[in-house]
């Protein structure tokens, strides 16, 4: 199982903070966002928009990151803090 | 060894402390650069009236000593201090303090104003403004991301 | 209009009230950053234990309003205070402060910045330090003089 | 008239902080320099090192610049405060 949370306005639109899925560890974060589409295909739009980031275990990663068992996952919009 | 202190919070900070504690038995700096960022009334064109700072709180100290660890790695440094704000804020109030002290004024402006454009682009907040039209999610601005490229440029030589 | 505040005294300066003025009915701004100096207890290779400042004093504030006045040409800033003080200080004394204020952090940064290069290599200043070995003038530093290159290139584009 | 102020390590060197002499108006800042010299002969290695500045009526002028009568001269090291 893995954790996957959602921020700002990426969570507003899905109106979901936070979901938890069985993996075939280890999928790359690009294979997660498409295992999360198809289990909510109205969320897809919002998901796939190319700004949306990912963080894995609370760092940032890219597309080709691999995502292990037990991982915690975030999706969320550019940050814009500071 | 840089002294680093990063704080998250919903209070408001007090900058005469911070600077007292980046002062306090130092003799060995010759300067000290803090910045120092507030609400403003008007941003991309909107008026505003106040904000929330939505964060990820188990990534967001995480991510702001990664950047002052690069920071402290970079230029020869005594203290860093960054303080950010979350939750809801006024017009005018303070966001986010960044102060770095180091024996020489270059290594001091660089580092401060290096930690901001990576705090920027990197840390984990999120402002949803209070607008006269309503309450609008803060779009990230391309200037931020190219900001980081002086410090690549830097890097490389 | 850019609000300039300029200051070369004896007495200390105290930054919590510079920082209230450049807060104070300031909505319009973003960014506020300050600079401070501070006397070192090692400087050029050579322990010291005090400095004395000397200056020229019809000249002084008439060089740091110049300065003050390319940097509010040069960048869009409500507030620049710059205070600097003369007379016999000790280690860990505070020297001088420049802060400016702006909407954005970009132009704070650079023009906080731009006034200390410029304030370095022209405003008629000289120290002469209380060392073990007996007092000395100090010596400019040419990694000074080549330090204002950054803004004439910056200034051709 | 004018008034010639020196300052600083200068200042300590000629042992002297001020003069007041004649120039035949305008005489550039090398030249003043020159007739301040033949006056104060002992000064020559003090005065005529490269890098003693010059200000006129308070603002930092080069080598060239013209003095006129009543101006306010001054000679000095390069600074180094901040």
């Amino acid at each position: 199982m893995i954790k996957v949370l959602f921020f700002a306005q990426l969570k507003e639109l899905l109106q979901c903070s936070q979901i938890e899925l069985s993996i075939n560890a280890p999928c790359d974060v690009d294979s997660l966002k498409q295992q999360i589409v198809n289990e909510h295909p109205n969320w897809q739009a919002h998901l796939n928009q190319n700004k949306v980031l990912a963080a894995v275990n609370q760092t940032m990663v890219d597309a080709t990151h691999l995502i292990n068992d037990g991982d915690e996952v975030a999706f969320f919009p550019p940050v814009t803090g500071g | 060894m840089t002294q680093m202190h990063i704080a998250v919070q919903t209070d408001d900070f007090d900058v005469a402390k911070e600077y007292a504690h980046l002062r306090e038995n130092n003799s060995q700096d010759g300067a000290i650069v803090f910045f120092s960022g507030l609400v403003r009334e008007m941003n991309q064109g909107h008026g505003v009236t106040g904000l929330f700072l939505e964060h990820y709180p188990s990534m967001t100290e995480k991510s702001l000593q990664n950047i002052a660890q690069q920071a402290s790695e970079r230029w020869p440094l005594t203290h860093i201090r960054i303080i950010h704000r979350i939750g809801q804020l006024q017009v005018s109030d303070q966001i986010v303090f960044v102060a770095t002290s180091s024996a020489h004024r270059e290594s001091a402006f660089a580092s401060c104003h290096f930690i901001m454009d990576y705090l920027k682009n990197q840390a984990p907040f999120w402002k949803k403004e209070t607008r006269e039209e309503g309450d609008e999610w803060v779009a990230a601005l391309e200037k931020d991301e190219t900001a980081l490229e002086k410090w690549q440029e830097k890097g490389e030589k």
